[in-house]
């Protein structure tokens, strides 16, 4: 049931998909372009950098990158989060947390 | 200028930045101990909230806030070809809710993982969910808005797999972190039809191209349906409800609260979308960029699933955080049904001015009501928690008659989630229940049936957990730090029902004026 | 590992972290930046933790290098608010310790201490990148290696059966 | 038709992850089609980008002529390091999910039910 909602879904996602890739305008055509070509004409001037790319990435948009080294360093503390001892030494003796009690609902 | 004027310039990227140089910080202080990483969060996010409160009254009393970043003043550059933020009531009136969460499920924390290792991982993480958040509600940026919203999802998972003793922790984590990345690889994508056609990133220089080139094409209702999906996903909404319980049920008590302000980010960002880049209004030929009646109904249709099959799938549940959850899902859809109405009638000033208002203000309302109350149940679910030792209702039996004041905080959140009448859950949903009704009657009356069912299930909670005969060991009140985070929900919770009006005035009605164009908002 | 690997390796090593650093320090001039080159950093450590274990390194000097580059990141944000939050306020003034030599429109061989904020914030980046990206496959190695013991014990179990 | 062949593939390549991701019950092979489906969304933008006969933008040793926009690329950028660390996220958790249920497949790794 549940996969066969999950495959209608993928079937929707499918088509819109390929519709917005194929009705996008033509490729290597693109119609608007003023904002990059703001940023390939002013970059040098304005930032001194000359590769564009990282004068937005560090510049233009500095703060997606701010945004894009705090997940890097989220999932850094996530991956050590999984992996260390959770408990206290001693405290899964004292408190009784053993891991039948611990179990939460009965699995309904 | 000023201290005063230079914090009221850049209060909007403060209340991101403090509580990121918090959990930068928060690793290296940790090492001087555990108390440390304590305090320094504590601190970092009450001056964000501080930054809150600083930018709600600016926005409040001249409008809305728009700061670029990096911008220098002189250049040459139109503004919105660098990532701005963009505050207006709504914004502001997301923020609030983080703040205040934020700070409560802080306090809550230090008593509730003293038993665990690794505490400044938890601060770190916990600090960059309220970034998340913070960046989400706050920014101009669809790109950004995907940035932020991987963040959150990310410090998410990080927080539900703290409890490593257990294999479902993982489980859970792994679930919402597969469900969050796809969505965020649709959002991606959504963002990238929106590149193509207009080469802009700014929300609403893309609802003002959009507008010029003569309305929403059929690319851009291709984006509209990525970001629904996307966004719904994140809110917690039905037919994407699937990894919301198991990461609600898994996440140690107090993440569970601030789980759910975060994922009202989702909330916000799918109204953000829908009215700022499709409700876009040309006020010369005074034409929409869409007709959102549609994307109203769909709003609304997933409202009443949502509704519906939260509170029956809560109903039979043994497991007290995971029924909560479940509820937490059921709630969600009065604030999809409640602003599902306003979208519907957004093309339509008189039913807009006849119910549509009224349907938005009951559904905003809502979010922060549900953001307090409900953190509350979780709060309360977490100190049954760490006093009986399990989850299962089955088990527990008479603990009222030790821990007296979560018994009656738990009191004041159930009562508040069913809408008994002097509460601040009755005054949003009667306002939706009202203005719904003109709209459909049938929905109107789903809703209220909904709202029985939930009390029903919180007098079962309710009478299995506290009432009954006293325990042989009867366990003690929680410590003092986790009743201190429940009390400021409660205060809150009191206070709203108290003065619903004043809140509806000052606080929900700037957001709703922000959303519906022509209203004249701030 | 065997002797082969640990020797290619130990050659490898060096040459593979002068690259990534060159990536960093001219990610303003040529294609790279700090991403990249943190990664191919990364990389050369990842090469070493496959030759010769993960008992290696230490975290320490990993999540030492993490939180300087973050907090040197924003710190970098919080300078330019004198004018906004992130504001380049270091290019072009003239300062060359700043990287803040002027570069006009159309120059093909740019000085190296241009750019102002952004070579500064390329080594931010490279030293968080290197930093976490390390500290994942250290985590990842040593986890799995936990592992490891576990499962050598039953297959000789199973070779002694 | 064949100039919108980029465009199409990168679609395609995210149907190919999201089919994998629904089909498939192995943990890691589900963490792959994510993958893929990142990979699909990166090409996507870059190949927006492109201009016609267009050259890196770059100005050190630049030959001249007309750039591709840069925009996408920093996007890019900044969506690949966002991969590589839900990968890496993902790839831990179900580290430690084998260490506690001793296997990687989705349908016996369920105790969360209902």
């Amino acid at each position: 049931m549940r996969r066969s909602v999950a495959f209608v879904g993928l079937l929707i996602v499918a088509a819109s998909l390929l519709y917005a890739a194929y009705y996008m305008r033509g490729f290597g055509e693109p119609e608007h372009t003023a904002m990059d070509d703001y940023f390939i004409n002013n970059a040098q001037n304005e930032t001194g950098a000359s590769n564009v790319v990282t004068s937005i990435v560090f510049d233009y948009r500095g703060y997606d990158t701010l945004g894009e080294a705090t997940v890097l360093f989220s999932a850094v503390t996530g991956v050590l989060v999984a992996v260390r001892r959770s408990l206290k030494r001693g405290m899964d003796v004292e408190k009784g947390m053993d891991a039948k009690k611990d179990n939460g609902g009965d699995g309904s | 200028m000023s201290l005063w004027d230079f914090i009221g310039t850049h209060s909007a990227i403060l209340a991101v930045a403090f509580p990121l140089l918090g959990a930068f910080l928060t690793p290296v202080v940790g090492r001087l101990g555990e108390k440390a990483s304590r305090y320094v969060s504590f601190f970092f996010l009450s001056l964000a909230s501080l930054m809150v409160a600083f930018m709600a009254v600016r926005v409040w009393d001249s409008g809305p806030l728009v700061y670029t970043l990096g911008y220098r003043s002189g250049s040459s550059i139109p503004q919105f070809f660098r990532i701005q933020l963009y505050v207006d009531g709504f914004g502001v009136f997301m923020a609030i809710i983080m703040a205040v969460v934020s700070l409560a499920v802080c306090m809550y924390s230090w008593a509730f993982v003293d038993r665990y290792t690794g505490q400044e991982k938890y601060y770190t993480l916990l600090q960059l969910v309220a970034v998340g958040s913070y960046g989400m509600v706050l920014t101009g940026d669809i790109f950004n808005l995907f940035v932020f919203f991987e963040i959150s999802s990310m410090a998410l998972c990080g927080l539900v797999a703290f409890r490593t003793e257990r294999g479902e922790s993982f489980e859970a984590a792994f679930k919402y972190m597969l469900y969050s990345t796809i969505s965020g690889v649709l959002l991606l994508f959504a963002v990238g039809i929106f590149y193509g056609e207009y080469d802009l990133l700014n929300m609403r220089a893309i609802a003002e191209a959009m507008s010029s080139a003569g309305g929403a094409s059929v690319l851009d209702k291709i984006a509209l349906g990525l970001l629904v999906t996307v966004f719904s996903l994140k809110a917690g909404s039905v037919p994407m409800h699937m990894p919301t319980p198991d990461a609600y049920s898994e996440a140690p008590g107090g993440i569970s609260a601030i789980f759910v302000a975060a994922s009202q980010a989702g909330l916000y960002a799918l109204f953000r979308t829908s009215f700022t880049i499709y409700g876009h209004y040309d006020p010369i030929s005074g034409a929409f960029n869409l007709d959102t009646y549609t994307l109203g109904w769909i709003v609304i249709v997933l409202g009443i699933l949502s509704m519906f099959i939260g509170v029956t799938m809560a109903l039979v549940q043994k497991d007290i955080k995971r029924l909560m959850a479940y509820h937490a899902i059921s709630q969600t859809g009065y604030m999809f049904l409640g602003v599902g109405v306003g979208i519907a009638v957004l093309s339509d000033p008189v039913k807009m001015a006849a119910f549509g208002v009224d349907a938005m203000r009951g559904g905003i309302f809502h979010i922060i009501n549900h953001a307090l109350y409900k953190g509350l149940l979780f709060l309360t679910a977490g100190a049954v928690f760490y006093r009986a030792q399990t989850r299962n209702l089955n088990e527990m039996h008479g603990l009222g008659h030790t821990m007296k004041y979560t018994m009656v905080f738990f009191m004041i959140g159930a009562l508040a989630i069913a809408g008994i009448p002097p509460m601040n859950g009755f005054s949003s949903k009667l306002l939706i229940y009202e203005s719904v009704y003109q709209f459909n009657p049938i929905i109107a009356a789903i809703a209220m049936l909904v709202s029985v069912l939930t009390l029903a299930s919180f007098v079962k909670v309710f009478y299995s957990a506290f009432m009954g005969p006293r325990p042989e060991n009867p366990p003690e009140e929680v410590p003092p730090s986790m009743l201190a985070g429940m009390t400021i929900l409660v205060v809150l919770i009191l206070f709203f029902s108290l003065f619903p009006g004043l809140i509806v005035t000052r606080i929900v009605d700037p957001a709703v004026r922000a959303l519906v164009p022509y209203l004249g908002g701030v | 590992m065997s002797k082969i690997v640990r020797g290619m390796a130990s050659i490898l090593y060096p040459l593979i972290a002068v690259f990534g650093g060159y990536l960093v320090l001219h990610g303003h001039l040529t294609p790279g930046g700090g991403f990249q080159g943190g990664a191919v950093v990364a990389s050369a450590i990842a090469l070493a933790v496959v030759a010769y274990g993960s008992g290696l390194y230490k975290k320490g000097i990993f999540s030492g290098f993490e939180s300087f580059g973050l907090l040197l990141f924003i710190a970098l944000g919080f300078v330019g608010m004198s004018c906004y939050f992130f504001t380049n306020v270091f290019a072009n003034t003239g300062t060359i310790v700043l990287f803040g030599q002027v570069v006009s429109y159309g120059t093909t061989s740019p000085p190296f201490f241009s750019g102002g904020t952004v070579p500064m914030m390329n080594m931010a980046v490279g030293f968080e990148v290197v930093g976490g990206l390390s500290l994942i496959i250290l985590a990842l190695a040593q986890a799995s290696f936990d592992d490891e013991t576990e499962v050598e014990k039953e297959v000789e179990k199973e070779v002694g059966l | 038709m064949l100039w919108q062949l980029p465009f199409i593939v990168s679609a395609l390549l995210v149907i190919i992850g999201l089919y994998i991701c629904i089909a498939k019950t192995n943990l890691i092979k589900m963490v792959m089609g994510v993958s893929l489906m990142e990979s699909g969304a990166n090409l996507f933008l870059v190949s927006l980008g492109y201009r016609k006969g267009g050259i890196a933008p770059i100005y050190t040793s630049s030959p001249g002529g007309e750039m591709v926009m840069p925009t996408p690329q920093a996007l890019t950028l900044t969506s690949i390091v966002i991969g590589v660390a839900t990968t890496a996220l993902m790839l831990s958790f179900i580290v430690m999910m084998y260490k506690h249920y001793r296997t990687c497949d989705a349908r016996k790794a369920r105790r969360l039910r209902g």
